[in-house]
């Protein structure tokens, strides 16, 4: 049974709090270099959002939006994107999109106030989405338009937040989906906090994940602080995007889109501007940061299978390689991750 | 193609030269697809893609669900993608619901990624009032997105232009608001060439010369505005009367050479006075022209007030006598 | 338990196609003299929306949406309002609406184009809703209102059509009334066609009535075109709107809110403006006609148990008897039904 | 309450006195509550309702989902029903997913039903640039509320007026749209009465006399415009600043009484120039004062573009040399 067959209110997972896989779990099949990759990104886009952070306050960049704690989801999940998917990101993906290709000084760009920042020429990245849930439309939009044009090896990751799942452009385009069967997989990381209006405040149903039954199609929650299961739930509601009868032989009537819940928690302010002491307590933040992504992935390395990855990874599309993204990138059929080798020699 | 039907291509009322261009659109480019409530099967309520789903299919005459926000954010999406959708909003009155997606992201998705992403899509609505139909069906709102920097606003009062002005906006690579004149939708019928042809966006037409007053008006109220000019010409009054058609970008051009040969001028529209188009086009002319002004600009409007359910409309909607007394007033002063 | 806990595709029914009671169903309690004033007002309402019909293709109405085959949802709902709750509709509530006391001229009036029509005083009717779905937003806050004013009597029934549920207004609204426990029961209509789009192009979804979860509270389907079915749900939704404990005595955790999905057929057109023979086939009308409310409930009525109303049952607000509405309704405390015998001295 | 407070309440900064001004109508009025985003334990992103929460609780400041049309659909639902909800929307370019609740139903309540139901809602929101904010967090459009008949639409520029104007707006038997000019939240302080107070609606402020050129503006605008006042009253120019307060309705009485002893003008706002209500009030002085025109009157407004990220805000917003270029040019016209 695909893990995306699970009721919604059984959460996913993979690595338990400290790195050991969970009992019965099935770990993905990623090669070393991958995980290596992964925990790289992961440490990298921690790295950055303290930098980021650090600029602002020194008067040097803008509001930012830092992602402290979400990058097992972040990592994770644009991981299991094929070269060929797209990413419809909200405005705190940095890490996401840095996997997908995006330049972090494009990222500081951006938030310096720049819109060419935000101008990811052949990347397969949507602009940042400030206004919330207004993106979630646009995926369904060119998923649908991607499946019309038969492009079938196309599917498309629209990250939200727990927050969106309130406005009516997350129903209204969650909806279309269903009806359309577009090939989207709705990403929502519930960080617990929209601002400081907590999950509990922003609906009153059980999960999110339960939200995807309302359009007819399949959710899924997923521990969000657990980069191996993310990359596992997001794997799988991509495979099924593009072939929903393979995803599901057994009735071959599996719809495309997905709705993933990924709980998780934001360790800092919502932005610079945010001050989280007004709202929340110091101790919640202290209980999930014992789930941290980064050192339960780094614990978990020395226990891998130890397997090098084998032929050629695919090129991360980066403009400092080839100035622009080779149009012929290598066929989603592929099974290896989104992550390649060009980035491996960068250091930071 | 039968003789008949070609004879009836030639002769074709608004509604129909509508047809016309978006099923010339739909041949010329596959990426051409018209989305919204009831446009497939049924033809649209106002049958303006009658026959369009029987030849182009499902994937491209799409019936959606009830949900402007969802019928405009996924065009926005799709336009984004490389497509050129063509959305329909049953009535412009049912605009609001997707206002976000038009204004925020529609208009804007080209700034926001400096040209890497373009919308080109084309939201068809039918606007204003005058058919006595229920509330919220007779809004004609075009201020607000002649306001929006980032849109396009096109309204035609002929089927030549309907079909011409919709070629164009369809090519263009961004977005387009196209607001269809319901009450004239079927008022008349004109010759409309059986081919495809584009009538450029930003140019305004004079529809009638005229050496007194300059009369500046669109849509619908075109042909009262022609009434009162010929009902006026036989008290000595000579006025042009000036079509916009597209009100956003605005033939300032045109609008500023006319008022200078006549120095006087009428603005004449549906919409609320307060906030109306007739606002801009009189500061614009002022900036451009004051010293050729030789009296105060006239605004026959609509009234600040909701639009009235119909037994009151004939009083709220501008009518050829309430034009005439403004020109009047406007050559007397 | 109660009828609302039921699995949303489990269709409540009381009478079956024929009018005879369904095995096991409990029959709501309803003496005769409001058995036939339910009877009576759907058949007004059928000849009403007839003559409606008539006076529009006459040229003296505006554009007019029948209500025809809607009136087991429509007098069987609205019967169940007590006197202090309150009726939100949409714009073809005219049967409930009437139920509720308003004049049948003034529903004319209205679609004659007259804002007068629409005036309702102290009727506790919210005024026609045009666009789609923008009254259910209106339906909770006022409920809402109501509450935090600690007006427990008072429970809101909102109307609107299966084609309002794609709105974000629709997600909207309930997810407010979801998170903050408001007195409102959401009454779906659906009559399987918004203008000509089928039920299953609105939605992926198998019931409407399961969207509910997505704001976690309860969603039941009840057959629309029996007036008694609709009667019972309806009358336990508002119960449970101001009473949810004792709705619920097992648990005493039951929420407010209940959406109800009246499965029925709209037999004539969408509006005079419509002609749904250009996208509906004849059959499909005739095999819902075999559903009439009408003769079912007719057939029903030589069956009951023949009891007379207890005691002196609360007038119908209506403007041609006191002028106005007497403010010291009886509290929805009370047992009866939104009949009285105000109207059984008319003559139509 | 200590003297050291009582000292605070007096002087306070724009956004401290929009905080009293709501403070003191919940404790004048328990029909009045405040919803939005934020709004309760946090205060406002803000700091606009900063305590309300503790003292008047989760029931009358309530911190609501994300969801602007459910915010502002409620709380037309809750008004309907007779109380008087004060929503917020965080800024006013988060105003659209909620403008069809807006536009079509606060704004039409009242004569939808004849005045049987009426929408006592006062909406507040953050509005206009130059806080190096991220997309969408520096719109100024109030151009598109203006032009909905069924609004009032008010824009304080001081402490004093933003505490009377939102106490007589939530006093009022109908909905105002509120737009607070986030630029000068904290730019100054005044004294600030601390019992309760309106400011009337409607009313126009003469914030500087003068008999040479005539300026109009709101909000934040007002200040770089009064500086401009005193950079070329140097060179003798004498301008006369009126602060319009209240955009609709308008105060056409004080504009043209001040224009008819000018005779020149100069309009300033931040949004942009097309469809801005610059516009407006320049049609509408031409049509009440043409013969006392002396001078084309100037716009001085945000572009027509999308507002752009922060990098680049300085260039788009109005500032006073831009408005001391076009007091000159209207002077010397
Ligand atoms: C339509 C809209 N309303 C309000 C805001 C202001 N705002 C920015 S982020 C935010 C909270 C978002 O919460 P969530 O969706 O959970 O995402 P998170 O920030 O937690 O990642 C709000 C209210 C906005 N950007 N867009
Ligand atoms: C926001 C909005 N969009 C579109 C319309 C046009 N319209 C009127 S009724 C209707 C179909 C409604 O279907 P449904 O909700 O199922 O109600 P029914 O008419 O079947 O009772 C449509 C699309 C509208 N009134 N409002
Ligand atoms: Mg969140
Ligand atoms: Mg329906």
């Amino acid at each position: 049974m695909s893990t995306l067959q699970r009721d919604p209110r059984d959460r996913v997972q993979v690595l338990d709090d400290d790195g050991r896989v969970v009992d019965g779990a099935e770990v993905p099949d990623l090669d070393d270099d991958d995980l290596v990759e992964m925990y790289r990104s992961m440490r990298l886009a921690r790295h950055f959002d303290e930098r980021a952070v650090s600029l602002q306050r020194q008067g040097r960049m803008g509001t930012y939006p830092p992602l402290s704690g979400q990058e097992g989801a972040q990592i994770g999940s644009a991981a299991a994107l094929g070269e060929s998917d797209w990413m419809v990101p909200s405005y705190r993906e940095h890490g996401a999109a840095y996997v997908r290709g995006l330049e972090l000084h494009e990222t500081l760009r951006y938030w310096m106030g720049d819109e060419r920042g935000n101008s990811l020429e052949d990347l397969r990245i949507f602009p940042v989405a400030v206004p919330i849930a207004s993106q979630i439309p646009h995926a369904t939009g060119a998923a649908w338009a991607a499946d019309l044009r038969g492009n079938d090896d196309e599917a498309f990751v629209c990250y939200f937040g727990d927050g969106a799942t309130s406005e009516g452009d997350f129903h209204e385009g969650l909806n279309f989906a269903g009806v359309f069967d577009t090939p989207t997989v709705f990403f929502c990381n519930n960080n617990q906090w929209a601002i400081s209006v907590p999950r509990e405040r922003q609906t009153a149903s059980e999960t999110l994940s339960q939200k995807a039954h309302a359009y007819g199609f399949e959710g899924v929650q997923v521990d969000g602080m657990d980069p191996l299961a993310v990359y596992k739930v997001t794997r799988e509601a991509l495979q099924k995007a593009k072939n929903p009868a393979a995803a599901d032989e057994a009735s071959g009537r599996a719809t495309r889109p997905t709705l993933i819940e990924a709980v998780q928690y934001r360790f800092g302010a919502h932005t610079t501007a945010d001050d989280p002491s007004v709202y929340r307590d110091e101790e919640e933040v202290e209980r999930w940061k014992a789930k941290d992504p980064i050192p339960r992935l780094e614990n978990y390395l020395p226990s891998t299978p130890r397997r090098r990855s084998s032929g050629p990874s695919p090129r991360r599309c980066s403009s400092t390689s080839t100035g622009t993204c080779p149009g012929g990138w290598p066929s989603s059929g592929s099974t290896s991750s989104g992550f390649g080798t060009a980035t491996a020699t960068r250091s930071y | 193609m039968s003789t008949e039907q070609q004879v009836e291509i030639q002769n074709l009322t608004l509604v129909q030269a509508v047809r016309d261009g978006l099923r010339g659109e739909m041949q010329r480019d596959e990426d051409v697809v018209v989305l919204g409530e009831d446009v497939g099967q049924n033809g649209g309520v106002f049958r303006a893609t009658e026959g369009l789903y029987e030849e182009f299919g499902d994937d491209r005459v799409i019936d959606t669900p009830l949900a402007e926000a969802g019928i405009v954010g996924t065009a926005v999406g799709m336009a984004a993608y490389g497509m050129r959708p063509v959305p329909e909003i049953q009535f412009s009155g049912f605009m609001y619901p997707g206002f976000d997606q038009i204004v925020s992201h529609a208009a804007r998705f080209r700034t926001r990624s400096r040209g890497r992403f373009t919308v080109p899509m084309v939201l068809r609505a039918p606007y204003g009032g005058g058919i006595r139909a229920p509330e919220h069906h007779s809004e004609s709102k075009e201020a607000f997105y002649t306001h929006e920097a980032g849109l396009q606003v096109v309204v035609p009062s002929t089927p030549y232009d309907a079909k011409g002005l919709l070629a164009a906006s369809i090519r263009d690579p961004d977005p387009v608001v196209f607001l269809e004149p319901k009450l004239i939708y079927r008022a008349f019928r004109e010759e409309v060439p059986d081919d495809d042809y584009t009538v450029d966006l930003g140019e305004a037409a004079v529809r009638r010369e005229g050496e007194d007053v300059s009369l500046f008006t669109w849509g619908a109220m075109t042909r009262p505005s022609l009434d009162a000019a010929e009902a006026v010409a036989e008290e000595g009054i000579d006025v042009e009367v000036v079509d916009l058609r597209t009100l956003s970008p605005m033939d300032v051009e045109t609008i500023v050479e006319s008022f200078k040969r006549t120095g006087r001028a009428v603005v004449v529209h549906e919409a609320p006075k307060t906030g109306g188009l007739a606002g801009e086009i009189t500061a614009t002319i002022q900036e451009e022209a004051l010293y050729h002004q030789e009296a105060p600009i006239a605004r026959v409007t609509g009234f600040d007030v909701p639009y009235p359910l119909y037994a009151l409309e004939d009083y709220y909607m501008p009518e050829h006598a309430r034009i005439e007394d403004a020109i009047r007033d406007t050559h007397d002063a």
